[in-house]
Formats: structure tokens, C-alpha cells, sequence
């Protein structure tokens, strides 16, 4: 290839700024060739370098005696007792799942694999959290069928099991939909594997699939908005080789059982650049790298595109010298390539070669210490002052609760996600506990007494009228959510979907969001250790609603205390508790029905909503509640009715009967964060109003179990019934409206 | 009883076929990678479910033309017990062990939910333990369970008594309702002439561990070891 | 030599995929759509093979891996010997 | 009108299936081939389409349904009118 002049034009285009250019002269002391212009392009890269994020993400609490790795690395890692530890992770997929939703999903969950079993661990788990636009946006049935079938397909060949996720559907994704992908493995918490080279004149590995000129420019494509444009971008989608990718996981799992690996890292965003440099970066040292010896796939990549490539299913690792045969064995046995491509230095230099000659040579900190870092501009969105006002007295309320409440619980933002999740295998490995139909994913360790349990969950349009209380709600909702299957939240993972950060608005958003998930996280004691930030989330200027997934993982000692959401049994008493009273504000009823995103999202405190977590983990442990189920998005009778529509059993039904004194509307479908539904006994019942009452929790009896119909009262008065069976029907044919 | 499981490339369920045999019912258990010949002489094979060769091609397609293959092909001719779940099922169908073809599900999707099955002969080595009028409830986790084979060779399954397994309603009556991948006649699972071998989609080790829920795929592992001991 | 094999499914085995399609197109307004059968093709690349054997080697691949007799039938083409 | 209508990954797209392919017949001892790139094809059968548009109307059927133009490309073949 002839030496590409390197000009500032050109680095223009890559999307450099005057200032890093002059940065990177400073750095290099002469110009850059064109393969280091584009290892600076991508490290600098908002994706790689989190140039507007860092600052804000610093606020964030990172730890705790249980958190064995926080942030910083490929994922993050809790202990959990007796030797145990989990690690896990979250990351978006979002633009390239825009472009093709099957292979742009699948590669996501490719992607959270690896960076989980990098550590050392066997994943477990997944989770998913995918926002598409209006169910009747022309789009969405494309981008979900592709989406499921590539989020699906992948994990399946590989058997990780998926046990939940959130699907959420709102114009402000028309343009562009989200993929959040989360894994979780487990590991032995003396045997976590970092990525670090170490050891001067150890070799580093190459193992996995060929290179290919797969995404080259993925990781900045990850950073920009779309536009006409990006349809030329199109060719560089990434294939997923779900099959590779098993032979690799078993592979490194069995080569990191012995004592010769030091340092492991998969080639994720920005391939062989970020991997190899932030390998070095980590352990302090330099690595060379031989470009001729990168197996690839098209026989004329050039040293830039070998540096930029993002194939799929790639890891380097550092062993130690004199191992070679021993990898090579492992490697064979599954059939895969691994050859040796460089070596570590203590040059503190990343030096690539291609052909004999030396391509590029960057001094290592130049690239961590000196990467540009953003205070961005950041200011309140106009239009909010606005989309807070709500006027009731302009809505008008239910004329005719039964139907209009099988209407909502039909919709699409309401009813079954069985056609997304009985795509997705839920019981492979045979820990699930609880799988997608409950309140959270639920395995157990085998050998052990104890759960893991884990969900996902954010809700984009708390976050857009109130960032800070919608983040902190989201931590709060996934700490509730894992708190009624009985475990104890400990730590917690995000992806953080945002718009482009160069808008005050949407820095303001961000910003407001950490101080949230700041809040939440330090009070509920749920370190966040790992994550991953997806920003220009934009599509012809039109940003999305800001999307702080949150993935919280807890713990049951005993998993034979642990509950689901279901009613049980004939004759049980309805308890709520909580914060009893919900608001329409940024209600999912005023969204999905009225068309209308507008008023306060219901308040948050932090303490009452740690006693009542608190609550819930004693309740279960102590056996005194038969089902416990939160109440989110849809307000308290949806939250009811779902309790009545267990997957495998009958029907059972159950009698409300409510207190009067607010709208119908408010009454029914109104939201809280804090609000707990249970079941208990007629015996345990007291016992359920005594520990609420001492955990300073307010409870009440709101009706009784049985029979095979829902039916509403208030103060004795019926305001409707309908048979379970009728509920099941609508609710479960939801997602049939949008694909039809 | 001596159990040996074959593992291939990219199968998936080989760890949990495994647990069920060495760690739920006690069994000498051994491990034997699909380039191995010999099965260490066992009382049963078990092929695992889950992806070998991540269903490139065909599923099953390149498990079925391995060494292990053809001393499992050897070992059944000869009458040994060989029990394959859902891929395993499909290599039983590529290898020619059993007749017929497994499809694309009628949905064309991947399907994972628990179903009842009824059994279609109750006098065979793998399911005598199962108690009369008893539906199993196991689950399914597959794309491609979609039974297919030619009339002559359907008409022989059924008089022949080698329909083993059939989704069935809660009721238990075949309905297309409960029938999740368009499988012909609603076989979930088919057994070879002599009744040695049996091919299943369904997951009965999944389904087999209180701590998980439900335990009635253990009546198909039981069945084995009564057939065995009496 | 190069050559294309092409498999596709027996007339009497059903084909789950290609009757999905025909009603996807017809659904998507494509009402002339009468059937659809779904098949592969597999294009091979390999080094020298004894001349006049190239079909016979051909046969031999679909025989012990790429097509499953039960179900399918094939036929082959060699594009360059 | 009969059809063909051939669908095949674009060329520097990854085949995971055909590579897999690819190695599972070295294994069997066909040591002499090099590549193997997998395609499908689709054979559709129509009512009658306006003399002279039948390709216009394959390649609908292909831009609405049958083909992923990001990653992949397709051959029409009208066998009969
Ligand atoms: N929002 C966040 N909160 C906490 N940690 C984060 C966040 N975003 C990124 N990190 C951490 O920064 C590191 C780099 O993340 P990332 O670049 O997404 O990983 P990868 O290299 O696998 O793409 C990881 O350790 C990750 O956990
Ligand atoms: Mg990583």
C-alpha cells in the first residue's frame, strides 16, 4: 500500500478536532502516519475514551467490601460468599442494531459474553433491555423480529439462558432503537482474570476467528449521529459466529484453569487497537505487535484496517514464555487458531509492525493520560417546564373501567412479553429458579444454598421529565424488583443511553442522571461496577428520551425462601405496601392512552424505599408472604392482575376492594416507585401489618384471592369483574397487534 | 448402570446431561469427545442436546459424522440403550440411527416453554416408569423439532408402537393449540425398530430437580435404570 | 476447481420456510404469489482434482455431509474444472 | 411465472456456516478444498405477471422481503414466463 499522506484535512474527516491534532503532534513529537491516526481516531473516540462522560462517571460509588473489581475493567465482579464471586456486565448495541437487527443484537450479546468470561467466569445469565419506537411506527415489527432473533439466537447456540430484560416502546426511539445487553457468569473470586499485559518479553496471543474488514470504524460510528449518510457506512456490519464463539469460551475457560495465562482481553470496540493498548496501559508496560502475523480473513488488509477491525469473536491474552505447547494443545482440541503476534515491552510504547517495517509507535500514557477530556456545556431543556405541567381536570376519567382496563393491559406497553421471550432459551444449564415471567431472573449455584438474582430496568420517560429522580427510580425499581425473589441488591451495572452530549440539554440530562443513580446507589449500598455509555442516540437531530439502564444483581442465601410474583392459593389475603398512593404524572396510562408525557413522576425517598427493600428480603426469608410483586410502570391494578395470570397453572382470580378518594383514573392505573404487592395467609397476615409496621412501611388489606375472576370494588361498591381467562387472552396476544 | 456422554463441538447440554446422570441419579458417568471410538463400555449413551456445530448446515449434520458417531451407530446395533435429547435427537435422525427428519419449526422461530407429553408406549426401556394417565411436563428449547418422515415410515411408528412421546393439551388430547413446532402428528419423540434407541426434542433433564420446580423428566431416566436392573 | 451444488428439499417434505415467505408475500401485497419452496447452494472452492473426477467428488461431499438424503435432493454444477 | 431467485452474502461478509462447513470436510478427509461459501435460493411460482415486468416484480419481492441488502446480494433467473 502507498504511505496515505497524512494531512489535517484528512484527520478532519476522521472526525479529529484542530485540538487533538495538535495534541497528538505534542504527543508523537511529529506528524502521525496514517495507522496511528487511526489508533488516535478510535481511542479518542467517545466510545472508546468516554470523553464527555468520564467526569460525571467519576461521581459515581464505586465500592464496597463486596466488590472485588469495580469499573476499568472488561466487566465487574461481587463477592457473594463461601469463595463465590459474580461478574457481570451491560453494554449497548444500539447503532448497529439500528442498521441490521439481527446481526447487530446478536454481535451485542457476542460482545457482553466475552467481556464476562474474560474475567475467568462461566456465564449464567442474560438479560436484555430493548426500546423500540411506536408499536405502530412502520419500523418496529422489522427491527423487533430482528432484534429478538438475533439476541435469541446467539445466546441460544452458546446456552446462557435468559432470564429477563425490559421491552419498552416509544416514539422518542422511532429512529433509534436500543439493545442492552447484560451477562452474568460466576467465578471463583481468588481466580479473576484482568486484562494486563504483564511480564517484559512474555508473549501475546491471537485466538479466534479471522480478521476481516468487519466494523472498521464501528467504535466511531458509535459516536455519531445517524444520517443520510450512514447508509454508505452499511458494509460494515459484523457477522455474529455464535459457534466460534462457544469453542472460544470453553477454550479460555479451560486455558485460564491452569496458572500460564496473565492477562486476557477481548477485542470489543476498536479491535486490536483498544485491546492491545489498554492491555498496556493497565500493567504499565509497552507491547509490540506484529501486524503480518494477524490471521485474517481477505488477504489485503492493510496495517490501518488490521488496527481498526472489528471481526467478531477475537481475544488476546499474555502467557507466560514457555507455555506453548500446552496452548496450542488447548487451542487445538477446539478447534481453533491461536499464534503468537507480539510480545510485552518495557518500552511503555505500543509499536506495530507490518512487513518488516515499523507502522506506528505511540508512547501508551499519550493515549490513556492524554485523552481529551470534556466538561461539556450543559443546561435544562426548554421544553420540560412545560412537560411537567399536567392538568387533570382536562383529562377525563374512566367512563368504562372494565373495558378501558383490558384495553391498557392488551396494549403493547402493558401486556405479555411471551412472544420476545419464548424465543430466548430460559432453562439451559438448569439453574433457572425464576425466568422471564417473574419479577427477577433467579439461578442458583450449584452446590451452594444460594440465588443469584438480577434485573433490568429504566424508564425512559421518568427519565425525560425528571433525569434525576427517573435515574434514581431506576435503581430503585431493579433493587425492588430483586428484593421481592427474595435476595439482597449488592451492585449494579448501567448502560447509559443518551443523545449527543454536544447539546446542553443533553449533557444536562447526563448529568442529572448520574447525581440520581449517585443518590440511589450510595443509599440502597449498590456500588456500580461496571457499565457503558452510548451517546448521539440521535437521528436527523431527533434525539431519544435518556435511557439509563440499570442492571442490578442480588443475593439469596436460600433458595428455597425465595417468592414470585404469583398468586398461590384460594383465600389468601391482597396486602399493599408502600407508598400506597399513586400519581398520574408521567404515568404510563397518560402515555400509552392519553398521548400525553407530561407532569411530575411520583417522588422517590430513598430511606422509606430502603426499609421497605429491607421489608421484603425479611418477609420472604421468613416465609410470611405467599407471592410479592412490585408495582411499576401501569400502576396497581395491571401489577394485580399480573399476579392472577401465572404461566403454569390455572386461573386464580382475586377480589379488590379499594379505599375511595381519588380519580378512577389515579385510583387504578396511578404510579409509585415504593409499592410492594403480597400475599399472605390469614394467619400470617398479622404478621405481615406487624413488620410493616415496624419497618415504618404503611399496609393495608386491599382483597382476597379466588375464584376465576378480577374483581374491582371500591368501599364494597363493584366497579367491574372480568374473567381471568378474558385478561389472559388480550394480554397475551399484545404483541400480535404490532407484528400483524 | 454405566452412562457415557458424548460431547461435540458446540453442544450446549452436555454439563447439564452430565449432572443429571452423576449428580440427580448417582451413575458412573463418563465424559467422550466426539473424536474418541471407544464408549468405555456403557449401559447407556446419552447424546446431549444444544447446538454441536451450531446447527450449521443442518443441525446435527457434522455431530453425525464423527468417530463417536459410529461407535455409537455400532453400539446401538448391537442393542445398546442410546438416548438423544433435542440436538441429540437430531444427530440420532442425520446418523440414519432413527428414520424421519427434524425441520424448522412451522413458527420458523426458536421456541422455549414448558409442554405436557403424553407417552405413546409405556413398554419400552425408556419410559415403563411413567405411571398411567401421567403427562410429563417438560420444556423444549429448539428451532428445528419439527418431526418429518415419509408415510410408510409414519404408518410403521405408529403400528409398530414407537411413537414415544407426543405433545398433548393439559387434558392430554393432541391438539394443534399444544402442538409448538408443527410436528407430524404431534411426535415429540420416536424410537428406533427395537426400541433401544429414543430420540426426544424435549428436555427431560431440565426437568429434574425440585429445587427447579418439577421432576417428572426423572420417570425417563428411572425407566432406564428399572429396564436395566429387572 | 469451482463448482455449485445445490440443495433443496424433496416435493413431498414440507418447507416450513418456504411457505412462510409465500405468505409474507402475499401478505405484503404480492397476492400473484402462488408457492415458494426454499433451497441452499454451496459455492466450493478446491485445490486440483484428478481430471473427469470433478462430479464424482462432487457426489461424495453431498453423500457424507451436505445433504441429508431423507429429506434432500441436489444437483451439482462445475463452474471450473 | 416459474423463478429462481438466488441469494448469497456479499463477499467480504463473514460465512461462519460456510467456514464450518469448510473445516467439517477437510475432517472427513477431503483435504483439497479451500472454500466453501453458503447461499439460498427460492423458487417461486406466480400467477400471471405483466408480460415483460417479471424481473421487475422478483426484484420487489427481493427489496421487500427476500434479501438483507445490507449483507447480502441476489441473482434472478426466470425460468419460465
Ligand atoms: N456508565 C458506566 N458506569 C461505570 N463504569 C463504566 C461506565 N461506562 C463504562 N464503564 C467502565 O469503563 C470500562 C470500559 O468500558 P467499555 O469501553 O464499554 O468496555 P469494552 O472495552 O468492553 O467496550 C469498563 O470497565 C466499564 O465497566
Ligand atoms: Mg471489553
Amino acid at each position: 500500500m502507498a504511505e496515505m499522506e497524512v494531512t489535517f484535512e484528512l484527520a478532519k474527516e476522521n472526525g479529529i478536532t484542530p485540538e487533538e491534532w495538535e495534541k497528538i503532534h505534542k504527543i508523537l513529537g511529529r506528524k502521525p502516519t496514517y495507522p496511528e491516526l487511526g489508533i488516535f481516531q478510535a481511542m479518542w473516540s467517545e466510545h472508546c475514551s468516554y470523553k464527555s462522560s468520564k467526569i460525571h462517571l467519576k461521581t459515581l460509588p464505586t465500592e464496597a467490601p463486596w466488590v472485588l473489581q469495580g469499573p476499568g475493567e472488561n466487566a465487574g465482579i461481587i463477592d457473594i460468599g463461601d469463595g463465590w464471586a459474580v461478574a457481570f456486565k451491560m453494554e449497548s448495541h444500539n447503532h448497529p442494531s439500528f442498521i441490521e437487527p439481527y446481526q447487530g443484537a446478536a454481535t451485542g450479546v457476542g460482545g457482553i459474553l466475552r467481556d464476562v468470561f474474560t474475567m475467568g467466569a462461566r456465564p449464567l445469565a442474560n438479560l436484555n433491555g430493548l426500546f423500540f419506537g411506536a408499536p405502530d411506527h412502520p419500523k418496529t415489527p422489522f427491527l423487533m423480529r430482528g432484534v429478538v432473533a438475533g439476541v435469541g439466537d446467539y445466546g441460544n447456540c452458546i446456552g446462557v439462558p435468559m432470564l429477563g430484560g425490559q421491552v419498552t416502546f416509544h416514539p422518542c426511539f422511532n429512529g433509534n432503537n436500543l439493545v442492552n445487553a447484560f451477562t452474568l457468569g460466576v467465578l471463583r473470586g481468588d481466580r479473576i482474570f484482568r486484562g494486563k499485559a504483564e511480564g517484559v518479553g512474555n508473549p501475546v496471543w491471537y485466538v479466534g476467528s479471522k480478521t476481516g474488514r468487519d466494523g472498521i470504524h464501528g467504535a466511531t460510528m458509535a459516536s455519531a449521529e445517524f444520517s443520510e449518510e450512514t447508509e454508505e457506512k452499511k458494509p460494515t456490519v459484523q457477522v455474529g459466529d455464535p459457534f466460534t464463539e462457544k469453542l472460544l469460551l470453553e477454550a479460555c475457560l479451560e486455558i485460564m484453569a491452569d496458572d500460564f495465562v496473565l492477562g486476557i482481553q477481548d477485542m470489543g470496540a476498536a479491535g486490536l487497537t483498544s485491546s492491545s493498548l489498554e492491555m498496556a496501559e493497565r500493567a504499565g508496560s509497552g507491547i509490540r505487535i506484529d501486524l503480518s502475523k494477524i490471521p485474517l480473513r481477505e488477504k489485503d488488509l492493510n496495517p490501518y484496517e488490521i488496527l481498526l477491525s472489528e471481526s467478531q469473536e477475537r481475544m488476546l491474552f499474555v502467557a507466560k514464555k514457555g507455555y506453548e505447547k500446552e496452548i496450542l494443545s488447548v487451542f487445538r482440541k477446539w478447534n481453533l487458531d491461536a499464534v503468537q503476534i507480539g510480545e510485552v515491552t518495557d518500552t511503555s510504547r505500543a509499536e506495530f509492525w507490518f512487513g518488516g517495517k515499523k507502522v506506528a509507535d505511540i508512547p501508551i500514557a499519550g493515549i490513556g493520560d492524554e485523552a481529551p477530556l470534556y466538561d461539556r456545556p450543559s443546561a435544562e431543556p426548554e421544553e420540560l417546564s412545560e412537560m411537567r405541567k399536567l392538568d387533570l381536570s382536562k383529562i377525563e376519567d374512566l367512563k368504562d373501567p372494565g373495558k378501558e382496563f383490558l384495553h391498557f393491559i392488551g396494549s403493547p406497553h402493558l401486556c405479555s412479553r411471551k412472544w420476545v421471550f419464548t424465543q430466548y432459551d430460559q432453562s439451559v444449564r438448569t439453574n433457572t429458579v425464576q425466568g422471564p415471567y417473574h419479577e427477577a431472573g433467579l439461578i442458583r449455584l450449584k452446590g451452594t444454598t444460594k440465588g443469584i438474582a438480577m434485573s433490568l430496568d429504566v424508564n425512559p420517560r421518568l427519565c425525560k421529565l425528571d433525569p434525576r429522580l427517573g435515574a434514581a427510580s431506576a435503581v430503585a425499581e431493579s433493587a425492588l424488583n430483586v428484593a421481592c425473589a427474595g435476595a439482597k441488591p449488592l451492585g449494579v451495572t448501567d448502560c447509559l443511553n443518551f443523545g449527543n452530549p454536544e447539546k446542553p440539554g443533553v449533557m444536562w440530562e447526563f448529568k442529572e442522571a448520574m447525581a440520581g443513580m449517585r443518590e440511589a446507589c450510595l443509599k440502597l449500598e449498590t456500588p456500580v461496577v461496571s457499565g457503558n455509555v452510548s451517546f448521539y442516540n440521535e437521528t436527523e437531530g431527533v434525539g431519544i428520551y435518556p435511557t439509563p439502564s440499570i442492571g442490578m444483581v442480588g443475593l439469596a442465601e436460600d433458595i428455597s425462601k425465595t417468592a414470585t410474583c404469583f398468586f398461590k392459593k384460594d383465600g389468601a389475603k391482597v396486602l399493599l405496601l408502600g407508598k400506597r398512593k399513586g400519581t398520574l404524572g408521567g404515568s404510563l396510562y397518560l402515555s400509552a392512552v392519553k398521548g400525553l408525557d407530561k407532569g411530575n413522576p411520583p417522588e422517590l425517598d430513598l430511606d422509606y424505599h430502603k426499609s421497605l427493600i429491607n421489608l421484603m428480603i425479611s418477609l420472604i426469608g421468613d416465609g410470611l408472604v405467599e407471592s410479592a410483586h412490585d408495582v411499576s410502570e401501569g400502576g396497581l391494578l395491571p401489577a394485580l392482575a399480573e399476579c392472577c395470570l401465572s404461566p403454569l397453572s390455572d386461573d386464580l382470580g382475586a377480589s379488590i376492594d379499594l379505599k375511595p378518594g381519588q380519580r378512577l383514573d389515579e385510583l387504578f392505573f396511578g404510579e409509585s416507585i415504593s409499592r410492594v404487592v403480597v400475599t399472605a395467609d390469614p394467619e400470617s397476615a398479622g404478621e405481615v401489618m406487624k413488620s410493616a409496621a415496624a419497618a415504618g412501611i404503611d399496609a393495608g388489606e386491599i382483597g382476597l384471592t379466588g375464584g376465576k375472576d378480577f374483581s374491582v370494588s371500591i368501599e364494597g361498591k363493584r366497579i367491574f369483574s372480568l374473567k381471568i381467562s378474558e385478561i389472559r387472552t388480550v394480554w397475551e396476544n399484545g404483541i400480535d397487534k404490532i407484528l400483524a | 448402570m454405566r452412562v457415557t456422554v458424548v460431547q461435540f463441538l458446540g453442544s450446549n447440554c452436555d454439563h447439564d446431561v452430565i449432572q443429571w446422570s452423576k449428580d440427580i441419579f448417582r451413575m458412573p458417568t463418563e465424559v467422550v469427545w466426539y473424536t474418541e471410538s471407544d464408549l468405555r463400555k456403557p449401559d447407556l449413551v446419552l447424546l446431549p442436546g444444544g447446538f454441536s456445530y451450531g446447527d450449521y448446515l443442518r443441525p446435527g449434520a457434522m455431530a453425525s459424522r464423527t468417530p463417536a458417531i459410529e461407535s455409537v451407530i455400532d453400539f446401538a446395533k448391537s442393542g445398546g440403550l442410546v438416548l438423544g435429547i433435542c440436538n441429540g435427537f437430531q444427530i440420532l435422525c442425520e446418523c440414519g440411527l432413527l428414520p424421519g427428519a427434524l425441520l424448522r419449526n412451522s413458527s420458523l422461530h426458536f421456541i422455549c416453554r414448558d409442554l405436557y407429553l403424553k407417552a405413546g408406549n409405556k413398554k419400552t426401556p425408556f419410559t415403563n416408569k411413567i405411571p398411567d394417565g401421567k403427562l410429563l411436563r417438560v420444556p423444549i428449547a429448539h428451532g428445528d423439532g419439527n418431526y418429518f418422515c415419509d408415510e410408510e415410515t409414519a404408518k410403521a411408528l405408529e403400528s409398530e408402537g414407537r411413537v414415544a412421546f407426543r405433545y398433548v393439551s393439559p387434558e392430554g388430547k393432541i391438539d394443534p393449540e399444544w402442538n409448538p413446532n408443527g410436528s407430524m402428528s404431534g411426535i415429540a419423540g420416536i424410537l428406533s425398530e427395537k426400541k433401544n434407541v429414543l430420540g426426544m426434542m424435549p428436555h427431560p433433564e431440565r426437568a429434574s430437580d425440585k429445587a427447579l420446580g418439577c421432576e417428572d423428566g426423572r420417570l425417563i431416566f428411572e425407566s432406564v435404570i428399572s429396564h436395566l436392573e429387572s | 476447481m469451482k463448482a455449485r451444488i445445490y440443495v433443496f428439499l424433496k416435493p413431498k417434505v414440507l418447507d416450513p420456510q418456504g411457505k412462510a415467505i409465500e405468505k409474507a408475500l402475499s401478505t405484503l401485497g404480492f397476492e400473484e404469489v402462488k408457492s415458494v419452496r426454499a433451497g441452499k447452494f454451496f459455492e466450493v472452492e478446491t485445490g486440483d482434482v484428478p481430471p473427469g473426477k470433478e462430479e464424482e467428488t462432487l457426489r461424495e461431499y453431498c453423500r457424507k455431509l451436505l445433504v441429508n438424503a431423507v429429506i434432500e435432493d441436489y444437483r451439482i454444477e462445475v463452474i471450473e474444472k
